[in-house]
């Protein structure tokens, strides 16, 4: 018995010993730690032929020429293009990853369509006298957007709704002091191509209470008291004196006089965060319209196109009224808070919306239909606000949509009845037709006069990577310039005055911003709000705690950052639609320990 | 005493046998190639050279193994009378689908290797490190090994020399040899990604 | 390397940062991780588990509204070209300084995780994968071909966007030359800034621009004193910015975001 | 009848005690293992779950990339020394009293450095690859130095530990054992030699770890070629501290025990040895803080002051490293008045264990704590309960074996002696089993 069992350990102990002295043991070890290498989950990058492709950037108005490094066609990674005049090779960091929105996990993914059609269809042959059919543009400017207009006019009572575009440009180049009254000049303001290059050029006095990014880089930055920007243009437009602004807005004397001074003397140009505030009417004192702010220009649209649907601010719209609202959100651009929308619907209104993200109208509206995002979808871009002459260049899509998507244009010309047509393409046409004006091609970086080429070369180049400009010298002063006076803060309780973060707000961010939002303090997320240190210890908050943001209109349960950069008074936060929903037109609010 | 001694040595030699013989053929699954394809005739028949199949992409990047419209610029319609060819015009030519070719030679993902480098710049022979591949009548059953998922060509010396190929030098100590034996950087970084 | 010694000169590649003109978009941040195949990490990681080979770090005066003042600082490895802390603790030649290139490699698949070079380095430019690479479904088939993912558990750093030098020398290659052409060789955060804030080249040739920025009176190095010879030149007007060079002052602690 | 299973255990359990020595009943016996084991296995589960799901299970990151561990593993193996050392005092310079406590020490040795190692597998993101260190070992890394001397200075405890384990009154009816032992006891001294010089070697590295952290001003040293100052002062204060801990480790087991152990001429012994090489670390560690506040570090760019400026870490600490827990134990162990009372003897050797303790929290932790780019902040980190789970496996485990060895083998060769005196002594009054 013993001797067996003492024998068989034996025979385990030789084996033991047999087996070190043979490849296996040795070659196991070394497959394990190589099968670690590739071991499940860490994926293999695609090979295969390396091209480059070109189109634009949509994800704000700038539309920064973009070059894509593609591996069997499909975008790895984005550039700017360096030749561009416009964007000179720059992109923005949500623009670099854009190639990723297309996965982004939180994307809308399938909607109601059919349903969608067949509720329009019917509120719309239902629908009483006055009652209207309206689309909300997030982004005029673009080739869909008169596609919209003229759907409008096609529809009895139609109603073009669009946030207001300011009927001027910017002409950063011909500037040599920039009074900034908080536009973030440096980070989302214009096109960041044309802004870094003409930086050398001016002088830029930042007017605002946060040292934002812009303010960091400005030759001149007035921290000034929170609401008291009125008060700083009139001494600055020669209304008060100088002694009154420094009383009312907490700037030095000498600081605003140095101000006032290089704003009168040089070609000047005054910016307000925004564009259609009536600190702008200080350009008119200035003596800047027509020299650094001009007239804003289109590029030329078919004849056939002339017969549109006015453009309608919310505002004017009649409340009570709107029976379908189809809402394009495919584009980020100026979020409508939904309380200015809600008083115009009508009882039983049908809200279709157009959108990629649950962020911003999906929250309200009855049908959430998934659109295509960039860059699967086939734009045009506007002019931006500091783009001087006409321009027209397209996105065309470096991917087929990774997701069942509604091109909104083709819903709303549907439902309207146009005419089957490639509206970019008419447009191309009357562009080419036109005569006027250069085409720059991105891959050989030449620039031929658009006559020289045939209507279909002008076509493909457009599409294949290419814009068109237009830019004769001659500047004109823009139309009269309207303002909407900001309707005074209501004096209530609230103790905080809401300042919104620079970047690129609304839409989806690409995947990889939480590499400057959670991964690296570099940028505020969208549920983060930064306070002074005094404000927060005063309600007991502690940094990186969660707290509610009260205002008039409601709360939000965010993350509070504790920044010694920010004054009192001011809570500082990421604006997007639901701060957008949050704040509206009163921007005070209070932050309370949740 | 003695039964002891007789116990782990007999529990010796069954591990040495196992070690040395078995495992080495155990180790690899062999995959056998979608098309029995004959470097051989291409070679002699159609005098083609390597790099009119295994071209050089415009950019200096290597293409590899060519796709099926390579083949089918010639192989549109059987051109000669084997089976091989009649299985593969039935199969991927005229259904158009790419046949799944099992690369040898293909390299684990954190390794760049630059063909055109060693071509162009160095003179680096196909039969120096793919041994004589070109010349062979078929193709051989291609060996991968389980654990590490990488070809048997690219990993590992073979363990054992009985009845196994040797030739064929794509693996990284081959590399390294190499660059040592003319007096090239061979840091890391120089050739892992 | 595939190309001879002899007929190539060795290299010592750095960048050079004006800190005056970055604005902290973190646009060399996003290029950086697309560059190389950095997932975006899960909500659970924060700013001290992130994967974020270049960092872009917002400094300020230590003065009280309305004096504070703020710049930003993008920190990568340094590149560090005598003793370099990670090199030698390495207790498996994981890391190593190109002669080539002067760049500091980093061998994933050498790596063992022990992180005794994440100690070891001043910058806190090394990370470490504490979760295994996971990109959202699909956006995989974005990946860049030239650089390979790393697995969980070890760790990884800037080495001047490797993949590109690969491409660029096979590019020369291409064309039968042994140097590759200076301009086919930029890093993705260079290439990626948009104000212009980050120069890269050849600190070795003095005809380049960075060895020029180098060589500026206002331009300075984090932590010279330490004797590691980094190969990242900073440089500002201002001199509270070059003060960061320096060890930190503790009555600089204060509430930094976040 | 046959016994039943119980019955028979206890029988079993009965016949491995060796002859002549007092353990407790299996019973009781049983019942201090159980909460041992149930932490060892609740241990092992907070392991699983770091070696399965990654590090991300525990609160370490970038920045804190060394934690609870490293901290753990450099001090388990600097109070582990106390096995190299007595085997160095006892077989080289023939300090005979010590042969009472050489067992324990090893056994306590083993403990110490097989628990480390395992940690360190734990510790490390890719386990697989661990053997890299050996296959492509780079020779210039303080690490490499650690890792072969405590691999190769463990195998030397297990063959230490062999002998003891052999000596078994039951398995030593196996012949070929008795003879294997005898051959074994013969190396004892090359062992010994061996064990010793790695250990020297292993415990100066692990001090050189941080030592040579140029990028780490507050661990930097100067030193002798390429060992920074630490280097020596590890090995000095293991040495110091290794026969402390026996002493310590004793005296816990013959309180547990309930009964003597060893006399108490050799707690003296070993607390002078100890208090000797504490004096001269103290002195040393002092020397070694003055140049490096006053020239190593300004050097680096980096005013010592400011590290102490970081709270809590005031100056303080340092006192409390350097004095309170250095000097006064060694003058206590030092002061034949004093080393009289086991009371006092204890608690400086409890102290002195402290201070080493402190000084490896130190080099560990508040090196990462502390900022070193201007525009750093100062960090804490508090361990996961899965890093918490694992240090506790160790503990755990080292109980156990420990428990199973005192009562299986024979940890302290005068016990038997000591029992038969006692029993001389006192007219035939039933000797109180001890606990075990």
């Amino acid at each position: 018995m013993t001797t067996t069992r003492r024998n068989l350990l034996k025979f385990v102990g030789g084996g033991a010993a047999g087996a070190l002295l043979t490849p296996a043991p040795w070659r196991l070890i070394t497959d394990t730690a190589l099968w670690s290498e590739n071991w499940p989950g860490i994926p293999r990058p695609a090979r295969g032929e390396i091209r480059a492709r070109f189109t634009h950037c949509t994800l704000c108005p700038a539309g920064c020429a973009v070059r894509a490094r593609c591996v069997n066609g499909q975008p790895v990674s984005l550039t700017g293009v360096k030749p561009h005049p416009i964007s000179h090779g720059a992109l923005c960091p949500w623009g670099i990853a854009g190639h990723h929105l297309p996965y982004h996990p939180a994307r809308v993914r399938q909607g109601p369509v059919k349903e969608a059609l067949a509720a329009v269809a019917r509120a719309m042959d239902q629908r009483s006298a006055g009652e209207r059919v309206a689309v909300l543009d997030l982004r005029p400017g673009r080739t869909v957007s008169w596609t919209y207009r003229r759907a409008m006019a096609a529809i009895e009572n139609g109603l073009y709704l669009a946030p207001r575009q300011p009927a001027y440009s910017i002409d950063l180049a011909a500037a040599e002091t920039v009074v900034s009254f908080g536009a973030p000049l440096f980070d989302g303001w214009g096109t960041p191509g044309n802004v870094f290059a003409a930086r050398g050029n001016f002088r830029l006095v930042q007017i605002e209470p946060v040292e934002s990014r812009t303010a960091a880089l400005a030759d001149m930055w007035l921290p000034i008291r929170p609401g008291t920007e009125t008060a700083m243009a009139a001494a600055l437009g020669g209304e008060t004196t100088i002694a009154e602004a420094a009383r009312l807005t907490g700037v030095g004397e000498e600081a605003i006089g140095a101000v006032k001074e290089a704003a009168e003397n040089g070609p000047a140009v005054v910016l307000a965060a925004d564009p259609s505030s009536p600190l702008m009417s200080l350009n008119a004192k200035l003596r800047a319209l027509g020299r650094t702010v001009v007239a804003r220009r289109e590029a030329p649209l078919p004849e056939a196109w002339k017969k549109a649907a006015p453009v309608t601010e919310m505002a004017a719209a009649p409340d009570g009224a709107i029976r379908v609202l189809l809402i394009d959100e495919s584009l980020p651009g100026g979020y409508v808070p939904w309380q200015e929308i809600e008083p115009k619907l009508a009882a039983n209104a049908v809200v279709v919306v157009f959108t990629s993200t649950t962020e911003g109208y999906a929250r309200h509206a009855r049908y959430v239909l998934p659109s295509p995002v960039y860059p699967e979808a086939a734009e045009d871009i506007g002019p931006a606000i500091d783009t001087v002459g006409e321009v027209f260049r397209i996105a065309a899509p470096l991917l087929a949509p990774v997701v069942p998507v509604v091109n909104p244009g083709e819903f709303v010309a549907r439902i309207a009845g146009l005419p089957q047509s490639d509206p970019l393409r008419e447009r191309a046409d009357a562009i080419h037709q036109a005569g006027r004006g250069a085409l720059l091609g991105y891959a050989d970086g030449k620039s031929t006069p658009a006559k020289e080429v045939t209507a279909d070369n002008f076509w493909k180049t457009l599409n294949q990577g290419g814009c068109w400009m237009d830019d004769t010298g001659k500047k004109a002063a823009p139309g009269k310039l309207e303002f909407i006076a900001a309707g005074e803060p209501p004096h209530d309780e609230l103790p905080l005055m809401v300042v919104a973060a620079g970047g690129r707000r609304g839409g989806l961010a690409p995947p990889l911003m939480s590499k400057l939002e959670r991964e690296s303090n570099l940028r505020m997320a969208a549920n983060r709000v930064a306070l002074s240190p005094a404000d927060a210890r005063s309600n007991g908050i502690e940094n990186g705690g969660r707290c509610l943001l009260e205002t008039a209109c409601g709360r939000l349960s965010v993350v509070a950052t504790i920044d010694a950069g920010v004054p009192a008074g001011v809570v500082e936060v990421a604006a997007g639609p639901r701060i957008a929903d949050l704040c509206g037109a009163s921007p005070r609010a209070r932050v309370v320990r949740a | 005493m003695i039964g002891g001694k007789i116990a782990f040595a007999s529990g010796m030699l069954v591990a040495l046998a196992g070690g040395w013989l078995a495992f080495p053929r155990i180790l690899y699954q062999t995959r056998l190639q979608p098309v029995n394809f004959s470097h051989k005739v291409h070679a002699e028949k159609a005098g083609t050279k390597c790099e009119d199949c295994h071209s050089f992409r415009d950019d200096g990047t290597y293409a590899g193994i060519p796709t099926l419209d390579k083949c089918s610029g010639c192989h549109a319609a059987a051109m000669g009378t084997t089976v091989a060819e009649k299985n593969f015009i039935d199969q991927y030519v005229t259904p158009n689908r790419e046949p799944q070719w099992l690369s040898y030679a293909q390299q684990p993902e954190n390794v760049y290797f630059s063909h055109i480098a060693h071509v162009k710049l160095g003179h680096v022979k196909c039969e120096q490190c793919h041994g004589n591949e070109g010349g062979a009548a078929t193709l051989r059953p291609y060996q991968r090994d389980p654990i590490s998922g990488y070809s048997r060509d690219i990993w590992g010396r073979p363990v054992s020399p009985i009845g196994l190929r040797t030739e064929g030098g794509m693996r990284m100590d081959d590399c390294v040899d190499c660059h040592r034996r003319q007096g090239l950087e061979y840091s890391c970084m120089g050739c892992h990604k | 390397m595939t190309a001879q010694n002899q007929n190539r000169r060795a290299k010592r590649y750095g960048m050079s940062i004006d800190i005056d003109k970055c604005n902290g978009c973190g646009a060399c941040m996003m290029a950086c991780a697309v560059e190389n195949n950095i997932p975006p990490l899960p909500e659970a990681a924060n700013d001290r588990r992130g994967v974020t080979w270049i960092r872009v770090y917002k400094v300020d005066n230590h003065r009280p509204y309305p004096e504070r003042r703020i710049a930003f600082v993008p920190v990568l490895c340094q590149q560090c070209g005598h003793d370099t802390p990670c090199v030698h603790v390495c207790p498996q030649q994981a890391v190593e300084v190109d002669p080539a290139t002067g760049i500091v490699g980093q061998m994933p698949e050498r790596c063992l995780g022990c992180r005794y070079c994440m100690v070891a380095c001043p910058y806190h430019a090394r990370y470490f994968n504490w979760w295994d690479p996971k990109w959202p479904a699909g956006m995989e088939k974005t990946l860049n071909p030239d650089v390979a993912p790393r697995m969980r558990g070890v760790v990884e750093k800037c080495n001047f966007c490797h993949g590109r030098w690969h491409a660029a020398q096979q590019k020369a290659a291409a064309a039968g030359k042994s140097e590759i052409d200076p301009a086919d060789y930029v890093p993705a955060c260079v290439e990626a800034c948009p104000t212009g804030a980050l120069r890269f080249g050849d600190l070795n040739d003095s005809s380049s621009q960075v060895a020029q920025d180098a060589e500026r009176p206002e331009s300075f190095r984090l932590l010279e004193k330490l004797g590691t010879e980094p190969k990242i030149h900073y440089r500002s007007q201002r001199g509270w910015v070059r003060e960061i060079a320096n060890a930190p002052r503790p009555e600089g602690k204060d509430e930094a975001r976040g | 009848m046959l016994p039943g299973p119980k019955e028979r255990m206890r029988l079993v359990d009965k016949e491995f005690i060796a002859r002549g020595l007092r353990r407790s009943s299996t019973g009781r016996f049983l019942l201090w293992i159980l909460p041992w084991a149930a932490l060892l296995v609740f241990g092992l589960y907070a392991a699983a779950l770091c070696l399965v799901k990654g590090l991300n299970q525990t609160n370490m990151d970038n920045r804190f990339a060394f934690g609870l561990w490293i901290f753990l593993d450099l001090t388990v193996i600097a109070l582990g020394a106390g096995a190299f050392f007595t085997g160095f005092l006892l077989y080289i310079l023939k300090i005979d009293e010590l042969r009472a406590v050489i067992n324990s020490a090893v056994v306590i040795g083993l403990v110490c450095y097989s628990g480390a190692v395992a940690v360190l597998a734990v510790d490390v993101g890719q386990p697989l690859r661990a053997w890299f260190t050996f296959w492509y070992p780079n020779v210039h890394s303080m690490l490499t130095e650690v890792t072969f001397c405590i691999t190769c200075y463990l195998t030397v405890l297990f063959i230490e530990y062999l002998p003891i384990v052999l000596r078994n009154r039951k398995l030593r009816e196996v012949p070929s054992f008795l003879v294997f032992e005898h051959e074994l006891h013969k190396l004892i001294y090359v062992l010994a030699g061996v064990g010793t010089f790695l250990s020297f070697f292993h415990q100066g590295s692990l001090g050189g770890l941080y030592g040579v952290l140029r990028g780490r001003p507050f661990a930097f040293r100067e030193g002798l070629a390429v060992w920074p100052s630490t280097f020596f002062l590890f090995i000095l204060s293991a040495a110091a501290v290794g026969p402390s801990f026996i002493l310590l480790t004793t005296w816990l087991v013959e309180k547990l025990a309930r009964k003597q152990l060893v006399r108490p001429a050799v707690f003296r012994r070993l607390a002078r040895i100890s208090g000797l090489l504490l004096a001269v670390y103290v002195l040393a560690k002092a020397v070694d803080t003055l140049v490096w506040i006053n020239r190593t570090s300004p050097e680096t760019g980096f005013q010592a002051w400011q590290y102490y400026s970081w709270k809590p870490f005031g100056t303080w600490i340092l006192f409390a490293e350097i004095v309170l827990f250095g000097l006064l134990p060694a003058l206590v162990m030092l002061t034949p008045r004093l080393r009289a009372h086991t009371g006092w003897l204890v608690t400086a050797a409890a102290m002195a264990c402290c201070g080493v303790a402190l000084n490896r929290f130190v080099m560990t932790v508040q090196t990462l704590a502390l900022p070193t780019l201007s525009f750093d902040p100062f960090l804490s980190y508090i361990p996961s309960w899965q890093e918490v789970g694992t240090f506790l496996a160790v503990v755990a485990y080292g109980v156990l074996v420990y428990s199973f060895s005192f009562r299986y083998f024979n940890l302290f060769p005068e016990e038997r002696e000591l029992r038969l005196e006692a029993a001389a002594q006192q007219e035939e009054e039933p000797a109180l089993a001890g606990r075990y």
